[in-house]
Parts: structure tokens; C-alpha cells; sequence
């Protein structure tokens, strides 16, 4: 874990509040596991007073790739940066996704969450046979369809809901036949609350092996602030930060 | 180079800088950031005597150079604190002070004791202030009446200095400072949060479940500082002043009126290494300002 | 397009946003900006019997998200604002609330009861609650038995609805704002500025000769809307909230703990034409969550 | 007085902390008089919540140029924009040197103070004689020498006081032989405190008119905060934003 001064080499704006960073970030890009991510200072000011987490998408040391929509005071903030700008970077912070050999592994991506499951692919898709199901609103949450192409996957699905990219539907319409069909041994999964609390419903009591990586609002990012908990089915919270991102689908107690 | 050493009569700290409660978890998350050894001490997150969840989530809400927290004083209990303490104090010599829980007088007393009881630990620091343990934010530092009975009765029970931190929330703060010094504090610490709140307009809830939260960070220094003066005034034993400080600047605008030390807070979330850089600025001043101890500006606000 | 009009009972405002005293001049200096029409009402800067050259500089201090101010309530006295008023209601249909100062309880009576009389006069917003008139901010507000006969004294003189105007610095907030609406105030105002201080370290002085000066801006909305929930879960005439309002959405949020308009302040240094972008966010808000008028959230807080 | 959107054309670092900015500004590039200034808002952040003031250096609509120094919070982040980028812009605001048709001037600036003045000289030096005497603690604090020059002055006279450029000195150090020398009927000045306080003491009694534009701390700009009080010799209040920011030099209650 680094406090360092990253320096952006590139950024680019996608589309549908989308944006692609390339940052050259050595001792983060050095020590990077698919599913951690950073703290990320947006600005001088105190307002916003805290830092963003925001995933790793993809790193080739010295560089970092970070994804993200562009919603908020602070993500905006960060969509006004280009080339030449520095930023606060901490990390790499979190968990990241268990590597699982000889499974085959179901990648499972709402919107930006293909952030950390790109990352996973870019690592291990030429190691093994990897699935990726892919679902957004609409065809402007599915950018960095190229290079996932590229990515070399056994598979890929994708859903709009829409219908202006892929099939049409959530992609939890599809779940249950690429399961079944593919037939996926674990499941790696990133998105919306709502869909991974549809996944949990859906995959419960099935024998497959199921992570999912969550978001929560972080004061700190590595584990002293204590506001980031997560309730999980045992009725204890659990810290996203430093316990997670990265938690047994079936850990989480998920809103109904 | 600058002697950043304070004194506070019972103890001389090699800092004014201490690190806040519940801001820098149990030090050890700070160890990959710098050597802990540069602060005069740290606080550790609140205890009590059995281990808390904590709030239901969300537990934090940003405001504009502001933060409230609704931790709810989540933590391990007493005896998990006691091998984190000796694990920590085994790694590093900086003065570790715990900051005492309770949900009613006899708990506050019993904590105390124990902790007293650790050679690992070199102070300790009365958390009458909390606002996020009952809902509305009652606590014992809003009444003077209240806080003389505590601090009487936790006195009696410990060997170790007693810092008594103060919550900006009472209706008389000076009043509960007085009460806290006349009944044996050692020393008085300030301030903890104020309450505030924030609103959920799409489901027209407040955004926390205990409606009332705690507002820390560089929005309340104005208020902390002249809060922080008001105390001192009256005080006759050392006051440790804080909120919102995120710069040597910050440090010294405490020390002139009469803070003997400080505390760093919601800084350390934005800034692991805070208090590495606000180290260098406090001497970077002193040097500018031709001061060789804090002592020399210590309540010297020309007012 | 939404309605956004709304009833504080002896009135109807065509809109919950009102200017606030000191930060927004006399009215006209806006007149560039936007037709102050689209506005609920306007409140003239605090205006005393005589003229006052108010304080010596420094009168301003920026902190983060924060304003402290010691203007000392400068203006050109009573007899040049009704001038003033007269011109400005020439141009404009906008109520115009007069925030009625004194140095003491009879100026503030022998003010209100000029004002009253001009017809150009919509209402009088009483302030026992500056901080910057005398030293260390005290003020009538600080004090429910004082704000009780004032307001007693200043309502027999008066046939023009009395809003009185509330400070955070008050011992017991709550307290206050019963003694107001019990002696006849019509309508309740609050928050003015907290008070707060900084500290020039080099001159070892604080920034304001004064010592203390208010803060305004969003660094205070938290606190602000807490106090104003408070004052609404006991008042029975009307609250209007202000402190930190910069969106539409802090209106709504206002509303929801109960207030039945608001005041904009500060925001309108930074932003000149903050009411209109506010105006604009409130009617997009309404229509997000299908609201037809403000009365259907007012105090609809699920706590 | 307009509250427009301005877009950064050109933002250079000419050493220093000193910054030139160009702002295609139509409204306020069509109605700047030299002595106006502009209230900037430097991010969409409340921290810094206030504008900051700054002169407007010249003006050819659709642009108006600045030059600051970048010294605080806000400034730097000012500095930290760049082309494309834009800037809320509230102006112009403030009086403006008078004309004073068929006299000697002699403009006085020190360091930053040129700018007022810069602005006066671009408008006048065609029509009639300028003198410009430009003082600064060192060469630094002399930019602008190559559009200066340009301007067609009569006489330029520069002091640095550690020598560095022009005379070793303090700019009043020559005063009293200029305006001797060069028969002048006017001064306009603008720069620190001190300077403007050590040329009333200077200039007192003499049958010189003198105009000075000052600096203070603003909160809104156009006359509603009352936070700009400049106190007078006669003991009143002056706001410096609207009543201001150029005085008559005797007006003003200098420190001592
Ligand atoms: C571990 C982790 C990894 C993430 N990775 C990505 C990513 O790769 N790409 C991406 O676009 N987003 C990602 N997010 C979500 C991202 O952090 C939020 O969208 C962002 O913080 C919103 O900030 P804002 O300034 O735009 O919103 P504001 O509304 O201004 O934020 C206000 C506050 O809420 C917090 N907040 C708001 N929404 C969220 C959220 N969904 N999750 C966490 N905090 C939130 C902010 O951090 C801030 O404290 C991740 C979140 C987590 C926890
Ligand atoms: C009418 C006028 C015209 C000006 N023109 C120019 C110019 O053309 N070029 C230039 O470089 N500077 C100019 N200044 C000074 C400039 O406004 C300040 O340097 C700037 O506001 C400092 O802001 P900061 O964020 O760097 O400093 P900070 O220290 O962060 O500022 C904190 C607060 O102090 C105020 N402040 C600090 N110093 C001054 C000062 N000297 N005058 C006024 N307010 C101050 C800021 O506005 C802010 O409110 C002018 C000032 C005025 C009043
Ligand atoms: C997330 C969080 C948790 C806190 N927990 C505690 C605590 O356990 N005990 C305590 O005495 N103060 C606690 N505080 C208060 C801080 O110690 C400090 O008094 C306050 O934040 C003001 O300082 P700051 O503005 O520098 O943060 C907490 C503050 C925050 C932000
Ligand atoms: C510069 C300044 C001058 C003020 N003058 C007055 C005043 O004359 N009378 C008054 O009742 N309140 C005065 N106030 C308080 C405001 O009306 C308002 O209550 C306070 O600023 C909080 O709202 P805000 O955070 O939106 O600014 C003043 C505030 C500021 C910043
Ligand atoms: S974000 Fe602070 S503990 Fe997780
Ligand atoms: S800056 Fe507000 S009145 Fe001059």
C-alpha cells in the first residue's frame, strides 16, 4: 500500500458520463491484483474533503487504467484532469479475486463493474477458459467492448436492457442457460446492489462457487474509519475496504 | 532543527501532534506511512468493555469540507484492545492513549481500570462526548452536574492521567470543562463532533438511521478554535485542542490560544501521512516565525 | 411547471426562496442579474436608527466552504433605507422584509415600529441575533427570558408580521424559539452565523478585532438543518430555515425537517444569480419525485 | 456587469508565480474601462468559496486578458487550469482611472500593480504622453517588458530592488526626480500597500493629482457584502469594489 503521486498520461472521455484514465503510477501498477482498487484525491480542496475509490482496470507497470463514470462532485472533478495533471493515488487497497485454477469461471459485469473482472480476464484469460456476461442499461454503459474483444475470453454475452447492444434484457435473463449450457463452475461478479442481490437469489443452494465485489462509501479505504461496513448474513458487519471488496456472494446480506 | 517537544505538566510529549480517536484506527494501519514515533502520542478508537457492531450503514456522509460519521463506536472490546496494544507497542515507542467508553458510569469506571492497569499504556482519554451512541446524541458532556460525578468516580478507579474530551454540544462547554477539571482531569481534550444531520430527499428519510451525526474536518475549525479558546481561558490544567486542523498553520493558530497540544482528525482519511507533512509545516513556521518552543506562543494571543 | 408557492399562513410567498439579511445588499444591486420577482421575498441588510460605519477591517475571512464575517452591521441608518425601500419598490412587486437591529430593546421597538408603517414594507424580521455588535457576540437571541420581552415590546408597536430571528449561539436554541413564539412572533428565522475565529499566527492577533465573527456557508448546512428540525419538532408558527443553502436540493431538505421556506445567503457572494439556478433545481426536484407543492413534504421527515 | 462564462483561449507560467490568462469573455471584453476588474470564480468547489478579484490586463473583445500572481489556495488553482477550460466571470466591476485629457501621467506600478495600468496605457498611449515607472523586488516581478515596450510609452523607467533589472532600488527611490524632471500633473498607481502609502507621504502637498487603485479583500465584488470597508482620512468607510477600487491617493487613511 502506497500514498503516491500519480501523473496522468492519458484521459479520455468515452461516452454516457464514461472515462478511461491511463496513469503512470509505478508502485501501485507493481503491485496490482485483479479486484483491488485505489483511493483516488480528485482535488486540492477540501470539498470534496475525502477520496474516491475507484477499481483497477487494468495495469501494465508503470501504468494504471482507471474506468469510471463521471456522476458526482468528485468524479467530475476528476473528469475535468488531463495530461500533465498529477493525482493522489493510494493503493493497490482491498482483497482481490481468489484465482481458482481448473474451474471454469463465469465473469459477471453490470456497467463499471467490469472494472476489477477486466482486470481478472486481462491476467488470467490466457491461463484459462473464461466466460463474461456483460449487461448495461443501455449500449453507452458497455464501452471497452474492443478491448475486451481482444481479451481472448472463451465467451461473451451481452445484454442491454434496451436492447441497443447484445440481447435485450438484464443480464440476469441470461444467467440461468449460460450457466447451464457453459456449465461455469464459479461465478466472479461486479454491478448494481440490485443485481448482485438478484444473483444471490438466483444462485443460492446451486453448487456453484460465487464473489462478488461490492461498493460501499469509504471515509479511508484502508480499514481506520470503520464506514464502510457491509451487513452480512450473520448479522456482524464486515469492512469493504480491507475485509473486501471481494466477499462470498453468500456472505452478504443483500436487500430484498 | 525546530524542538517541537510540548510540555503537559504531568508528561512531556516530543510533538504537539497527536492523532485523533476513531481517526487512526489502532496504529497499525499506519505503519506502512511513516514512523509513528514522530507523533507526541495516539489516541486509540473508542472502546468498550464488550466488542459493538456498530451503526447499520451508512455509516458516513460527505459535506462541503465537512464529514459526518455514525460509526457508532464499532470495536472488539476491551480485552481484543488489550493484545492490539501490546502487539502495537512492541513495534513502536510512541505514547499510546485509549480512549474510555461506556455506556453508563460503572462501564466508563471498569474500562478505565483496566487500561489503567497496562504499562503499554501511557494515558488515558474519557470519550464523554460521543454523539453517535444514543440516538438524538445525548451524552455525559453535555451536563456539568454529570461529567463532575464521572470523572470523580473514574479517578478514583486509575493510576494513569485522565484526559477529559469535551463535546461541543453541551450547553455550556466551559461550564462541563470546569467540572471536568475540578473534579481531577488532567487534562482536557476538545472537540469532538458536532451535530449535525443530513436528508435523504428521494426517500425523505434522514440519511442516517440515528438522525443525528457527527460533523468533524476543516468545516468546524472556526468554530472548534473559538471553542477551544473559550476553554482555555478557564482552564488550569492543559488543553489539547482540535477539529478540522490539516495544517501546520492550523497547529499554531491552536497553540496561541492555549491549546498545550493537538489532535489530527478526519485528516488522516484524506491523507495517511498527514501528520508527516503537517510536522515539517509546524517546524517550517516556527523557523519562519523565529520561535524555538511552542511554550513561547503558547495563549499569546494579543486579543 | 410546478407551483412553487407557499403559505406561511399570514401570507402566501410565491416562492420558498428569500434573500437573506447582509448578503444581498438592498436589493437592487441584484437588479442586474434577475427579475427579483421570481424571489418569495427579499430581506434588506440589517438596518439600525441611525447610520453606523460598521467595523474596521478585516471584515472577511474565507475558510474551507465556510465565510467568517464582522461587517458590524454597516448601513446607512433608518431614515436613508426608507428611501431606499421606496425606489427599490418602484422597480420591483418582490416583498421587501426589513431586518430590524438595536442596540438596544427600545431601538429595536422605536425601528421595527418606523418600518411597520411603510406600506412598501411586507414584513419585519427581527434580528436579536448577530454576533458581530458587541464584543464576544453576545446578543438578545443568546437568552429566552430576553427574547421574550423584546419580542413582547416590539410586537405591541408593530401591525406588520414579525419574524424573529433565531442564533445558533444561543445557550438553548429550542428554548429561545418557544420565549419568541410564545410573546407573538408570527414567524421564526434561523440560523444566523455560529460563531468562530481565526488567528493571524505572524501578528499573533486574531484576523477580526472583535475576536469572534460569524460563520455562514455550506460548511454549516449540517448543523444548521439540525437546529432547524429542533426549532420544527416544537414550533407552532411558522420556521423559515436557512444556513448553507447552494442547491435545490438543500431546499428540499429544509422542507422536509419542516421549515416553510427558506433563506439563501452567503451563496449569493459567490453566485449572483443563485436564485434563479435554485429555483430552476427546486422545480426540476419537485418533478423528480413528483411533488406538486412544497406543503406536500414540509415536516415529512420518516424519523 | 455580467456573470459570463469565459473560455480559457491561452494560459501561460511566465516565471515567477506570475500567469497570463486569455479569456474569450465577449460581454466583458466589450465594456472593460483600464482601473476594472473581474470576479473569478476559480473551481466548481466551495473550497475556495469566494471569487477572487483580479484587473483586467487588456481587452480586445471577444478576449480580456489576466496576469496574477499565484500565491494562495485559489490562485494556484487558478493556475492549474488551462486552454479549453472554463472560468465564471463576473465583471466588469469597479470604477476606472480618469482620463484626464491634455496631462502629463505617470502611471506607478509595482510588481502586479501593472496591471490596471497596462490596461490604462494600452487605451491612452496612442492619444497622449505616458510615463510608466515599474518597480519589484526583482526581475521576476518585471514581466510583460516585451508588450510594455510595444505600448509607445514616452518613458519607462524600471527599479528592481536587488538590482536585477533597471535601477537597484526601490521604484520611489526615483520618484521625486521623475516628476520633477518629467513635469508630470498626474500619478495613477497601483501596487502593495506600502508602496501606495509611502507615495502619499511622498506626493502630500504637492500640486500633483494622484489617483491610486487599491486591493482588499472581497466577498462578492459589487456592493453588497460591505467586506471591502477602506477606511478615509475623514474616518467613514469606502467599499473598494464599487466605490473603488481607484481613489483619489490623498482619500485614503494609509497605515503608518
Ligand atoms: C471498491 C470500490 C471500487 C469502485 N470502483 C469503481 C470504478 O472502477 N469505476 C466507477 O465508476 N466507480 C467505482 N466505484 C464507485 C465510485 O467510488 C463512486 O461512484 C464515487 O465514489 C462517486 O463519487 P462522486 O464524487 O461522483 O459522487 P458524490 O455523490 O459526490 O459522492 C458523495 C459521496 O458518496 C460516495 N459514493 C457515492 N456513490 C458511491 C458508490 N456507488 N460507491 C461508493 N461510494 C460512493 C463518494 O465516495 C462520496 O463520499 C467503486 C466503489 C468502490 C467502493
Ligand atoms: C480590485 C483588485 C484587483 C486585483 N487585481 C489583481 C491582479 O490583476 N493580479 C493579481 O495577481 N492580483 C490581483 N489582486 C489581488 C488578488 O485578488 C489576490 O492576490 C487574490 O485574491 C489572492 O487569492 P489567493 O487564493 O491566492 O490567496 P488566499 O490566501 O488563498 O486568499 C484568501 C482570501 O484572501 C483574499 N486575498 C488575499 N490576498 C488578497 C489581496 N492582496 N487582495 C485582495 N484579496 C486578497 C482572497 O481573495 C481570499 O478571500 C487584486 C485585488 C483586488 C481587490
Ligand atoms: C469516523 C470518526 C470516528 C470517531 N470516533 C471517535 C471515538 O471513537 N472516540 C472519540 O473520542 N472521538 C471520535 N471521533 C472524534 C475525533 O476524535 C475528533 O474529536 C473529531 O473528529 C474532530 O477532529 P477533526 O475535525 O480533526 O476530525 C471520531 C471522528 C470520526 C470522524
Ligand atoms: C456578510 C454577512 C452579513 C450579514 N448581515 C446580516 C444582517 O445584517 N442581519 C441578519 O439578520 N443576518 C445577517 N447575516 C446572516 C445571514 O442573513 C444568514 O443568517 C447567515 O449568513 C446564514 O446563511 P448562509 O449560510 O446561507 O449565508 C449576514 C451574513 C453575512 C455572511
Ligand atoms: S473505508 Fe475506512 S474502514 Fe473502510
Ligand atoms: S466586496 Fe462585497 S461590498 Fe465590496
Amino acid at each position: 500500500m502506497q500514498d503516491e503521486r500519480g501523473l496522468i498520461e492519458d484521459a479520455r472521455s468515452l461516452g454516457g458520463d464514461y472515462y478511461l484514465l491511463k496513469i503512470a503510477a509505478p508502485r501501485n501498477a507493481g503491485a496490482a491484483k485483479p479486484g483491488n482498487f485505489v483511493m483516488v484525491r480528485v482535488s486540492p480542496s477540501f470539498d470534496p474533503l475525502l477520496r474516491r475509490p475507484l477499481g483497477i482496470l487494468e495495469s501494465r507497470p508503470p501504468y494504471i487504467w482507471l474506468y469510471y463514470q463521471a456522476r458526482g462532485r468528485g468524479t467530475r472533478m476528476l473528469a475535468a484532469l488531463g495530461p500533465g495533471d498529477s493525482l493522489d493515488i493510494l493503493g493497490p487497497l482491498g482483497n482481490s479475486f481468489p484465482e481458482i485454477p481448473g474451474k471454469r469461471v463465469l465473469l459477471i459485469a453490470g456497467g463499471r463493474g467490469i472494472v476489477p473482472l477486466f482486470h481478472y480476464a486481462q491476467v488470467y484469460a490466457e491461463r484459462r477458459p473464461l466466460l463474461l456476461l456483460y449487461g448495461g442499461r443501455t449500449r453507452a454503459d458497455l464501452q471497452l467492448l474492443d478491448r475486451i474483444k481482444a481479451l481472448r475470453l472463451q465467451a461473451l454475452f451481452i445484454f442491454s436492457e434496451d436492447g441497443s447492444l447484445g440481447q435485450k434484457g438484464l443480464l440476469t435473463d441470461g444467467l440461468e442457460r449460460i450457466v447451464r449450457e457453459e456449465r461455469a463452475d464459479v461465478t466472479l461478479s461486479c454491478g448494481p446492489e440490485a443485481m448482485l442481490a438478484r444473483l444471490a437469489l438466483m444462485l443460492k443452494g446451486r453448487s456453484l462457487e460465487n464473489h462478488a465485489s461490492l461498493e460501499a462509501l469509504m471515509g479511508c479505504g484502508f480499514g481506520v474509519c470503520h464506514g464502510c461496513a457491509v451487513r452480512t448474513v450473520s448479522g456482524t458487519y464486515r469492512k469493504v475496504c480491507d475485509e473486501g471488496p471481494v466477499f462470498p456472494l453468500e456472505e452478504i446480506q443483500w436487500p430484498t | 532543527m525546530a524542538d517541537l517537544s510540548v510540555d503537559l505538566g504531568f508528561r512531556v510529549l516530543k510533538s504537539p501532534l497527536i492523532t485523533a480517536s476513531g481517526t487512526f484506527g489502532y496504529g497499525e494501519e499506519f505503519l506502512p506511512f511513516y514512523d509513528l514515533d514522530i507523533l507526541g502520542a495516539i489516541v486509540m478508537k473508542g472502546i468498550f468493555r464488550d466488542p459493538r457492531p456498530g451503526n447499520p450503514p451508512p455509516r458516513l456522509h460527505e459535506t462541503p469540507a465537512g464529514l459526518l460519521n455514525s460509526i457508532g463506536l464499532a470495536g472488539p472490546g476491551s480485552a481484543a484492545l488489550q493484545e492490539i496494544i501490546r502487539r502495537l507497542h512492541a513495534r513502536t515507542a510512541v505514547p499510546i492513549i485509549v480512549n474510555v467508553c461506556g455506556e453508563d458510569d460503572e462501564e466508563f469506571a471498569e474500562v478505565a481500570a483496566l487500561f489503567s492497569a497496562m504499562d503499554e499504556v501511557a494515558m488515558l482519554e474519557l470519550n464523554i462526548s460521543c454523539p453517535n451512541v444514543r440516538q438524538g446524541g445525548a451524552c455525559p458532556a453535555q451536563d456539568a452536574g454529570h461529567t463532575a460525578r464521572l470523572v470523580r468516580q473514574v479517578k478514583d478507579r486509575v493510576r494513569k492521567p485522565l484526559i477529559v474530551k469535551l463535546s461541543p454540544n453541551a450547553v455550556d462547554i466551559v461550564a462541563v470543562a470546569q467540572a471536568a477539571q475540578d473534579s481531577g482531569a488532567d487534562a482536557l481534550s476538545l472537540v469532538n463532533t458536532f451535530l449535525g444531520m443530513a436528508v435523504d430527499i428521494t426517500t425523505r428519510r434522514p440519511v442516517f438511521a440515528n438522525v443525528y451525526a457527527g460533523l468533524s474536518g476543516p468545516a468546524i475549525k472556526p468554530l472548534a478554535l473559538r471553542l477551544v479558546r473559550e476553554v482555555c481561558r478557564r482552564a488550569y490544567v492543559p488543553v489539547i485542542g482540535m477539529g478540522g486542523i490539516a495544517s501546520g498553520h492550523d497547529v499554531l493558530e491552536y497553540f496561541l490560544v492555549g491549546a498545550a497540544a493537538v489532535q489530527i482528525g478526519t485528516i488522516n482519511f484524506r491523507e495517511p501521512a498527514a501528520a508527516l507533512r503537517i510536522t515539517g509545516e509546524i517546524e517550517a513556521e516556527m523557523e519562519r516565525l523565529k520561535i524555538k518552543s511552542l511554550s513561547e506562543i503558547r495563549g499569546q494571543l494579543q486579543a
